[in-house]
């Protein structure tokens, strides 16, 4: 039986800009797939969307193992970006997610600033793709490998190609990075650019060396660093850019287990939330995590989750 | 379908080096095919560690008086492993299972030799069963570095008609490799299947004697695995598919059981430089 | 009985440029007070070296409470650099130090550069003062309270002021933050600037907020987290550092629980350790981590510690 | 001297709401004295808290059949107390201590009011033993919310000249708080120190009610402690000295117990504006 969301009477109904959910959980773009085999768990279609795995135009083999390593109340990955190109995903994943009504936020990702462009135009008035997440968090090639979301140029550069390529009225989330000096600056230059949300936070790039051999234990030496470890960093970025940026939509991620994890996001300032590593541990995790935190709301006596939404910055007011 | 269970452990057994754990698990005896495996958490939410274990399921009984039940083997070696076989009568453990790809069956009942390395022979009694069960004949080779390290003689020897035994160090049976034995035994039992379950090396070796003697293996392969579910691509492998392109699959779902010539054994821990998708030079 | 460590042949002496130590694991600054109390667990004579808690100019009450949160496998703390300030600092408790015979570190800290200087200065020929770790990781009251370290010219300034008010023959190591978009760019500026080793890494900016009341748990609503959860994240630092700079003696920290987390700092690039948050844990640690640390060095056949520092590069060479 | 005690649990007991937890701490009894708390380790490796968790001393044993051996009652109410109470027999503990300063006794067989708020009444007993010893009368007063959260009547009316009980919602003895009763035990016993112990609040008060009767309190505060030994300055209170400068003491080791009159009670959580090195306006 899959688990689907239990009734509540609180208002769990999310939105970000004009977009409306009915819920405010949604998964991690790499965490899930394309949704397929979660939904032997949950039902997919009740969760507030289904982000997909970053996508390439071109299919790729992604990294050699190992590819992961488990860390303190976290883990490390270097997958690569392994997929099947744009229109293979086409074809094949978002045409089954369409078919299962679910809402689809496609993540899409490229070497340089015109693969993000023509990724995106291949996505053009494709069913139930809601959203576009623009994952800058990958290096660069054009520019030494540096990652793009480091860069308020290059991360800005990206934002503008994509929002040229696709229709004026899908919205783009650009999914940034905490690896950078002040993540307030990167995520003003992307809404400039165009983006109508953000996706706070990627992963932190880590290593773990493996005691044995005395060598870096992922073959791609560093990895993204997920997990419970990260969610202080990424409460904190989100807390940051909402003050930053009052009105800007915001998915909060990194690290939510939990309801109390979530409500935190909520708090400082997210309007949607992925859950992304935890998936790994509970396959229910989604379902579970807007039930937790409907029952929490309803303890506090909070009717609708919009109320909590930001609640965090009140003694800034 | 797989689906998370919220078990109890009914009990632990030393075998051996190994610890088989016996857990409630309503559903997974009535879904389960060999080959099937259970990914188990490690603790609580107060656990610092968050990935699940894989394990191969050795037996699943639904007719207990606990209802459900399945069996694994746990080697103890590391800190989920450690705390699994630890694990006491009455605690709860929560499984997510039945997982991975079923063994292919043989369609005709013909003769199989079924190697199991070390715990890698835990899946193999209940695929002997279902061989049994089609009329299949069933020889077994247990192998393990030392005498404490097999695991199933016993069971294997009921359920076989040969059973061969090595070990590393001469402690019980051949001193030597599995595949020291493997030729003779699938000489003198006429096999047409060889099932293995065991250490990658010998996952090769197996599957290159099958190969050498115009037989098909079918290997159950071990990489390490964040979800088990195939949401995030760690596991996977180099394989090499029907239209003969390599691609890197994912052990948990398109596996763990592949077909031996199938496996680019050489390559696992790197991307083939013809695999769909590879990286041009200098690329991810 | 005050743990010391056991009796080992491993060679466990390590070196800092020309300063030589008995041990690799040390204390981490603000994680062991001034030794004193650490002292009834563990002989501190018999550790590498103490790093006090950073000390001001002028007495510090520190931040108001709530000054820390739990978090998983780690903490997020917001001290506030509560101290007695230099004077008091170098009558009571380094003289206690000097008189034990420890082998003290001091780290010193300031509010613009020109208090960095000043507190340096009083530590002129002061005995048992190996060496002196500049934490430029606190809030630059002169600059809109941006982070010394998060800047290069900032950071370099502070070493620069320090370097010209100490003598020439005391060691001064930069203790870096790790969160910058470049962590080899600060690291190379100090240098420059005249350090002689880096300390890395302090905590990573986070916030955790309280599911009661909405709010911020920490009165200072940021804090710095801690403990292993930031272990890969420091581990890469101390390794992008090691490859950037080849001989830069390199204080590892962020993390360390036992000695295979110790094995990966020094085969990272780290000549020494510090023990920070699991002090807290384990008062003993430091010992600890030293008897383990060499227990697996012997269980390897390694001789001595130096033949793993660095190791995890040697397929870079 | 503190050292850490790789223990086991010999004993745990549900008391209304709350777990009495014995265990094995060979040196706790000997060097221990009355107003001393323990830290313990939520955990082995691999658990996901680092931090210990602070519970006062209820009881030692020092000849006990186990060796040394130490109480503490334990209120769950989060990750860690929770875990604490689900320990079983046999199960190991790690616990650091004897920590902090003990309370100060008076130098003359003076009568004495002991007052405990719900768990906070754990290190009283001992106290009391202490005190009696000296020739000082012992009054008890215990208050919690209610009657399940009272914790020792039987024990602490053997060991007191008169008990005195309160409960906010009137299950158990008076309905009321503490100081509803204290002002009328001071007069009758003719205290000339109060002990207190319990949340925040209940200390303030009970340090109001024991100036106005011109007599010394000692109050035992609960901040929060990341290490309990004094390294850290995560546990401070605004404590006015004797020279009357007001300075943020760490209250593992300064305390817990400070003098009532001394404890800045209404500026607990702020640095007060005269506060040794508090920061200028917009500083730190
Ligand atoms: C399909 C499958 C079936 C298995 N069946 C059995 C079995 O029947 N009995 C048995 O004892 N073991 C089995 N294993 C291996 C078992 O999963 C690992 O030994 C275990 O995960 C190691 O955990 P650890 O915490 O002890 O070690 P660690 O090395 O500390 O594990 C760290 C991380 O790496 C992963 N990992 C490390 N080694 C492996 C590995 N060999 N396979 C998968 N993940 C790994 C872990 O899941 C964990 O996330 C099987 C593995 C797979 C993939
Ligand atoms: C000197 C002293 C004596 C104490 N004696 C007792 C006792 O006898 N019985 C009892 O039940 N409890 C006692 N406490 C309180 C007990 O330490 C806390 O309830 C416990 O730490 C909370 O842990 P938790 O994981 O359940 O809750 P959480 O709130 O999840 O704890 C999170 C973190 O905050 C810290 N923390 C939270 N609340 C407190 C608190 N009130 N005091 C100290 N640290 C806190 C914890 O140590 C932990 O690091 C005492 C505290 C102190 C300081
Ligand atoms: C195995 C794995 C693969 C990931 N792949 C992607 C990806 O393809 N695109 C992306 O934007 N983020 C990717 N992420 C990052 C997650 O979406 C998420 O931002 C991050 O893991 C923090 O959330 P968490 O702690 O809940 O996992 C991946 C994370 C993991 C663990
Ligand atoms: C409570 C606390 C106080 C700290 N105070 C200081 C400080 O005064 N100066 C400093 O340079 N670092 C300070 N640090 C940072 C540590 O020295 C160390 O760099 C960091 O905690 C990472 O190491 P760890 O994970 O082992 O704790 C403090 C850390 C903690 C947890
Ligand atoms: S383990 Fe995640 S895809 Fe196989
Ligand atoms: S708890 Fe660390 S100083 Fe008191």
């Amino acid at each position: 039986m899959k688990r689907v969301p239990k009734r509540t009477t609180v208002d769990m109904s999310t939105k970000l800009g004009r977009l409306e959910f009915s819920s405010p959980v949604f998964t991690a773009s790499g965490c899930a797939a394309a949704g397929k085999e979660l939904d032997q768990f949950i039902d997919i279609t009740t969760i507030g969307a289904v982000v997909t795995k970053s996508v390439m135009l071109n299919p790729r083999s992604g990294r050699a193992t190992p590819r992961m390593a488990e860390t303190p109340s976290g883990m490390l990955n270097g997958i690569g970006l392994q997929g099947p190109g744009i229109d293979d995903f086409i074809q094949n994943d978002l045409s089954w997610l369409s078919q299962k009504g679910a809402k689809t936020i496609v993540s899409i990702a490229g070497n340089n600033v015109e693969e993000f462009g023509k990724v995106a135009d291949k996505l053009r008035d494709i069913p139930g793709v809601v959203a576009i997440e623009v994952n800058i968090s990958c290096p660069n090639v054009e520019n030494r490998g540096q990652v793009f979301a480091c860069d308020p140029y290059a991360a800005a550069d990206v934002i503008n190609n994509v929002r040229r390529n696709v229709s004026a009225s899908i919205p783009l989330f650009a999914k940034l990075s905490p690896d950078v000096t002040d993540i307030t600056e990167i995520a003003k230059s992307v809404v400039k650019a165009g983006a109508d949300g953000l996706s706070v936070i990627n992963t932190l790039l880590g290593m773990v060396i493996d005691t044995d051999t005395l060598l870096p234990k992922l073959s791609g030496k560093t990895g993204g660093l997920s997990g419970p470890a990260i969610r202080p960093v990424a409460v904190r970025c989100v807390y940051q850019i909402r003050k930053a940026l009052p009105n800007i939509p915001i998915i909060g991620m990194g690290g939510i287990r939990n309801g109390r994890d979530a409500i935190e996001f909520f708090a400082a300032g997210a309007n949607a939330i992925s859950v992304g590593t935890t998936v790994f541990n509970d396959p229910e995790a989604c379902v579970r995590i807007h039930d937790e935190t409907a029952e929490i709301l309803q303890e506090k006596g909070i009717r609708s989750l919009s109320e909590i939404i930001s609640a965090a910055h009140r003694e800034d007011l | 379908m797989p689906i998370v269970h919220k078990g109890t452990v009914v009990d632990v057994k030393k075998v051996g080096s190994y610890f088989v754990l016996t857990a409630t698990a309503a559903d997974i005896p009535k879904d389960f095919k060999p080959g099937n495996f259970v990914a188990v958490a490690i603790g609580d939410e107060r656990s610092s560690l968050i990935l699940r274990r894989a394990f191969s399921i050795y037996q699943v009984n639904d007719r207990g008086v606990y209802g459900g039940t399945v069996d694994i083997v746990v080697s103890p070696h590391g800190p989920g492993t450690d705390y699994i076989a630890n694990l006491k009568r009455n605690d709860p453990i929560n499984l997510v299972g039945p997982l991975g790809k079923p063994f292919s069956l043989p369609k005709e009942p013909v003769p199989c030799v079924l190697v199991g390395g070390g715990y890698g022979a835990a899946p193999l009694f209940t695929l002997a069963e279902a061989l049994t069960a089609r009329g299949c004949r069933v020889d077994f080779i247990l192998g393990a570095s030392t005498q404490e390290k097999l695991f199933g003689m016993l069971e294997a020897r009921r359920i076989s008609t040969t059973l061969s035994v090595t070990t590393d160090d001469g402690t019980s049976g051949v001193m030597g490799r599995v595949t020291d034995v493997l030729p003779d035994v699938i000489k003198k039992s006429g096999a047409a299947v060889v099932y293995a379950c065991g250490p990658m090396q010998m996952l090769k070796a197996v599957s290159e004697v099958a190969t050498l003697h115009g037989i098909v293996s079918q290997t159950s392969v071990e990489e390490s695995m964040a979800c088990g579910i195939g949401v995030c691509m760690t596991c996977v492998m180099p394989i090499i598919g029907e239209d003969g392109v390599t691609r890197m699959l994912r052990s948990c779902v398109d596996g763990p059981a592949f077909r031996g010539d199938k496996v680019r054994w050489d390559e696992v821990g790197t991307i083939p430089a013809d695999t769909w998708g590879a990286p041009e030079i200098g690329g991810h």
